[in-house]
């Protein structure tokens, strides 16, 4: 047993196969929250909205979109979008040839729903006061949005959506069965090739385990600096 | 009214399979994260860094990741420990415990909320008021008796919201057995997909039957709020 | 010429929630250099005219006119009545600078940027000149020290003067204060009056709801008096205090004289 | 030991040799081959473990089974780890495309195999400069190469060519591949935990007696319209 | 014989949190039918002392006798002294029954409920019993008709009286009360003194702290003044009250007459 796990780390290809697992699932996490986060940033907006017609259609989207488990909606992209009839022959084929981008697109539709809930409640929270505040002052809607309500709101989010990120990391892991050279996958290959599951899967565990710290120290720093203003001292 | 060429029955097996998982994983969870709840907020130091560490490094870790190196690397462990116990080299004897997907299903998923609900229960555990456990203390309750019929039931009611929302979690967790071959909903559909070549047809009904569980849940946890806030909500 | 018009001007204003009308037809007209005190019991609509006249409530009827140009109307689908033009009604609230109860302070910024905001996104002021502006009234309101601190660590007296300076920031044409001091503690109530007296000394126009009696005997120069949504005296404060015509504002003014 | 009963694994769907009929029963050639094998040494048939393919070798350590009866090569690699029986058949393996792939020239061709098979070996060994897609089960590939994700896929020959149908527009291109012998072995052999020498020596004395019966041809002649003897 | 045997004997109690000695020796004896009031002024250790009786807090010297049974204590890893023998703790608890400033009834059940809980689960008694003799105690504190009602459905006059309720259910050798009126309104605290003043006429023995020098003089058979975590003065009422020999409780007191 122990020679194989001498093997295993005393090979560089190892470290590369992590390496490049490791810097697909970053790439694949950070673009997902950089995308999903920009459409939050609208539907969050829409979330919140008196009129039904603008809100409701939202609150579908996130409604199915947390509703269902991210891997039943990464095969129907991944398997949907081939069958779609003669996609095969537009430029977007381009983009959907790739696992890499239907997988793309359910983890930014997914979190885009998460995320939107986040800041749909964290704008709900802006004290009623300062909004009169700006309003009494001349703001308009989209000057009220943009200085305060959505300045205010992003602080109070943080916390609930640093857990969001943590859990974006930890979901982007299922992206090895459609094929996609992330992290567990190098796990499932060191397993599959050295027959060693414990070497394999608990290395990339530490992986995944430094990663979620190194978020998590990141989000404590920024939580430090940017909700700073709301602790009583 | 939908045509499942066939595979109807199958599917529906597999929801009752997920069911059951979902099930089996929340009662493990449950009794898990009392007990790192209570490791956490005991004084012993051995059992504090036990639900501390249990806690932090299965929150580092992807669901997935566990359930890999579980169902993979679990049956490695059992025969090891039954060779142990029997003080046998490798493959001695015939003793064969299988350690099955339905298995590593269950635990680690059970083990990855047990986590989550040790956060839940200690939440709940001290919101609970001092005054009401010292109460208890002061009428010569033991500490057993005291957890039993005050500490538990109080603290259930703050924890209520938290197994809830966890639940919703756990329940679509559960579509990751698949992956380790499991014959859910998820895999079952997954399988009926490819062969006949119609996501759509199979995969929609899948999510939507998640929907119904998580509506039906939503409800279920409604009544149960009313039960364990017997007391609060003024009459 | 325009020093003649006065600043503002509103009258007969209605205002109803579902049933319940809560103004019953107020008029009243504010010259510069006019501290006009509202005062009332609770609930006889003294907040929601204030809200009226900036528009934070539209009212159900009657008109607001600032320096001379009218707020127009429109109905909405539901039959509600609505600004025609939000563009007016935010120029017109630019020139109307409210102080309220809570502060609130936009507890994101700190004091200098709280107080820079509005100048700069609303009037179109160069941060520059809102920054040099800012500290005068920093100044003023003996607030300089603390003009990198949020709200939050800030005492409630403190808080309330940063918030008169970020009124005064848009030079406004009338300040409106809405029981500007009844959210502090009474060893803090002090601090804010005595900025309030300044201003009223320096001829700002001031609109203030308040139950502090001494303030409206002394500092203003009009009292109004409101009843169940209509003016039930008003006049000059001595009158009003030493002599009240109306059983009523005898009786308000009795317990506390 | 005495075995009374024989836990044979298999890594399902791998059409002709392994796949559920529609009714969810598993057949196919190595299926009803094993089946015989089991009997001439318990009696009866064999008891079938599903296992995926990358896990089929550790699962066989684990003793979730005691023979792998599944397509395995037999190569100097998995000797290292496990025992092999006499071989049983051989198949050569194959690209399969929709359009004009040739091996020879697969820079930045995406290419499908499934992972930890000798494919897999092969396609990683010599053809590095092309994107490398690898699969746990054999239809996902299908499914991918039909979808038009793949430019080509790498499988044991009569299992993409059944996969894939008669009258597909995807279709084998090139020579059949065996060499080098080092990766594609001398054939396919049940794989045994090394202990098992007495299993393995039954199975490979019931296989013989399969074969001089005559079940192996009837059996072969199911399933193939070509000899894959050995 | 028994009954000739104290409930209840504390000597040379002393309490310290960390540096700070809040009980610096207090001895106690409680015979029979006594009905002590401890008063101090806040901070002087009373609600200290109480919890030390029933070892909430356990002293950090001093014995504990309750009828006749000394309570043994031993030290553990950390150094702390804490009880040698749970059993004898709970069993002990279960002879003092405690009433807590703020109530403490569990929330979780009715008033019935909470007064049968610790009888049942504690004595053994059967339920039937107890639900019998807790309509006796409901009656006794004129609740009967509230005894399916939850705690928060109830005034706090009305908890505070379902509090002594459940302490008297469980037939205690001693009651001990914690300051049992000072978290309820004005209007509420007559119903409960007058309950316990009840209880003191029947013989129960009792031990109270409190801030009602009306009930320490006019009911308590032996006042205690606590000054500091010593026994300042004790004695009978009238001579305390009326002729305090320290000057601090004559200083304790001034305010009040
Ligand atoms: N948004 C609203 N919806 C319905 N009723 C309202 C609303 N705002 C105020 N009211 C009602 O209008 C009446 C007058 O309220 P207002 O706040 O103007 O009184 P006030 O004179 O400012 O009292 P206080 O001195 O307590 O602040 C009250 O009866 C109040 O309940
Ligand atoms: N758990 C504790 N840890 C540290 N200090 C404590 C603790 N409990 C009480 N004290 C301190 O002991 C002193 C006495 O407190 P205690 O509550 O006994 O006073 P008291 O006489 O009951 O006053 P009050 O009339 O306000 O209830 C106080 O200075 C208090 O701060
Ligand atoms: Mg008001
Ligand atoms: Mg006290």
């Amino acid at each position: 047993m122990f020679e194989s796990t001498i093997d295993i780390f005393t090979n560089p290809d190892t470290y590369e196969l992590y390496w490049d697992g490791a810097v697909v699932t970053v790439q694949m996490v950070f673009l997902s929250l950089l995308i999903g986060g920009a459409l939050a940033v609208p539907l969050a907006i829409m979330r919140t909205s008196k009129n039904k017609l603008i809100n409701y259609p939202v609150w579908v989207f996130t409604y199915i979109f947390r509703g269902t488990p991210l891997l039943v909606q990464l095969y129907l992209i991944y398997y949907g979008v081939a069958l779609i009839e003669g996609i095969q022959q537009t430029f977007w084929w381009a983009i959907f040839k790739e696992a890499f981008y239907p997988c793309l697109i359910a983890f930014v539709l997914n979190t885009a729903a998460y995320t939107t809930e986040i800041f749909r409640g964290a704008i709900e929270a802006t004290p009623r006061g300062e909004i009169e505040a700006a309003k009494a002052y001349g703001m308009s809607w989209g000057k009220r949005m943009k200085r305060i309500i959505l300045p205010s709101a992003f602080r109070r989010a943080i916390p609930a959506y640093s857990n969001e990120v943590v859990f974006m990391l930890h979901a982007s892991a299922i992206a090895s069965t459609v094929t996609i050279a992330d992290l567990l996958n190098a796990g499932r290959m060191i397993y599959a090739r050295y027959y060693a599951p414990f070497d394999g899967f608990i290395f990339a565990a530490l992986v995944y385990l430094c990663l979620t710290f190194g978020i998590l120290a990141v989000f404590k720093q920024i939580e430090k600096r940017m909700l700073g203003h709301l602790q009583p001292r | 009214m939908f045509d499942f060429e066939g595979y109807g029955p199958g599917i529906f097996k597999g929801a009752i399979l997920t069911m059951e998982l979902a099930a089996l994983s929340l009662v493990l969870a449950f009794t898990l994260g009392l007990l790192g709840a209570m490791g956490k907020l005991s004084k012993n130091r051995m059992a504090n860094g036990v639900a501390t560490t249990y806690t932090t490094i299965i929150r580092g870790v992807p669901d997935l990741v566990w359930m890999m190196l579980l169902y993979f690397g679990g049956q490695i462990m059992v025969n090891a420990f039954f060779d142990w116990l029997y003080n046998a080299t490798d493959g001695q004897i015939d003793i064969f415990f299988p350690f099955n997907e339905f298995l590593s299903g269950v635990l680690t998923i059970g083990f990855i909320f047990g986590a989550y609900m040790t956060e839940t229960f200690r939440g709940a555990f001290m919101a609970v008021d001092a005054g009401q456990i010292e109460a208890g203390k002061a009428y010569g309750m033991s500490s057993w008796q005291i957890f039993r019929r005050i500490s538990f039931p109080q603290m259930m009611r703050h924890a209520l919201p938290g197994i809830a929302n966890n639940w919703q979690v756990l329940l679509k967790t559960t579509a990751l057995v698949s992956i380790i071959g499991l014959a859910d909903m998820v895999r079952l559909a997954t399988e009926a997909a490819k062969s006949t070549g119609e996501p759509f047809k199979f995969f929609i009904p899948v999510a939507i039957v998640y929907l119904g569980i998580a509506a039906l849940s939503d409800v279920l946890f409604k009544k149960l709020n009313t039960v364990y806030s017997a007391g609060v909500v003024k009459g | 010429m325009a020093t003649d018009v006065a600043p503002l001007v509103v009258s007969d204003i209605h205002k109803r929630f579902g049933e319940h009308e809560v103004l019953k037809g107020i008029s009243m007209e504010a010259q510069k250099g006019d501290v006009i005190s509202l005062i009332g019991s609770s609930g006889s609509g003294k907040s929601t005219f204030l809200r009226c006249i900036n528009l934070l409530e539209v009212p159900t009827s009657g008109d607001i006119q600032v320096h001379g140009e009218n707020i127009s109307f429109k109905t909405d689908k539901r039959g509600e009545r609505i600004p025609a033009n939000n563009r007016q009604v935010e120029q017109m609230r630019a020139r109307l600078s409210m102080v309220f109860q809570g502060f609130n302070l936009w507890s994101h910024m700190t004091v200098l940027e709280n107080i820079i905001e509005a100048p700069v996104n609303v009037l179109g002021i160069s941060k520059a000149e809102a920054m040099d502006r800012a500290k005068e009234h920093l100044e003023r309101v003996g607030l300089y020290d603390r003009k990198d601190y949020y709200p939050a660590h800030m005492s409630g007296g403190q808080q309330q003067r940063a918030a008169i300076a970020r009124a005064l920031a848009m030079n406004p044409e009338v300040m409106l204060f809405d029981e500007p001091t009844s959210a502090l503690d009474p060893e803090l109530v002090g601090e804010v009056l005595k900025v309030m007296r300044g201003l009223a000394e320096e001829g700002r126009t001031m609109i203030v709801v308040t139950h502090e009696m001494a303030f409206a005997r002394d500092v203003s120069n009009h009292v109004v008096y409101l009843h169940d949504g209509v003016i039930e005296e008003q006049g000059n404060p001595k009158d009003v205090f030493e002599n009240p015509s109306s059983e009523r504002m005898k009786q308000f003014l009795s317990p506390k004289y | 030991k005495d075995w009374d009963t024989i836990r044979a694994g298999v890594d399902a769907p791998y059409p002709p040799f392994e796949y559920k009929a529609p009714d969810g029963t598993l057949t196919g050639f190595e299926i009803e081959l094993g089946n015989e094998v089991c009997k001439e040494i318990t009696g009866k048939e064999c008891e079938w473990v599903i296992q995926a393919w990358d896990g089929i070798i550790p699962g066989l350590l684990a003793r979730k089974y005691d023979m792998i009866f599944s397509s395995m090569s037999i190569n100097e690699e998995r000797q290292k780890r496990v025992l092999f029986s006499d071989p049983y058949y051989t198949t050569p393996s194959a690209f399969f495309s929709a359009n004009a792939f040739d091996p020879a020239d697969a820079d930045g061709k995406r290419i499908g195999v499934q992972r930890a098979t000798i494919q897999d070996t092969y396609v990683t060994e010599f053809l590095d400069d092309a994107e490398i897609v690898r699969y746990t089960t054999a239809d996902d590939m299908v499914v991918d190469l039909q979808g038009g994700r793949l430019d080509a896929m790498f499988v044991d020959a009569p299992v993409g060519l059944e996969m894939l149908g008669e009258d597909s527009d995807i279709v084998q291109v090139g020579d059949f591949v065996k060499e080098p012998v080092r990766i594609f072995g001398e054939g396919v052999g049940a794989a045994f935990r090394k202990r098992d020498k007495d299993l393995e020596e039954a199975v490979s004395a019931a296989l013989e007696k399969v074969k001089a019966s005559g079940k192996y041809d009837e059996i072969m002649n199911r399933y193939f319209d070509f000899d894959i003897k050995l």
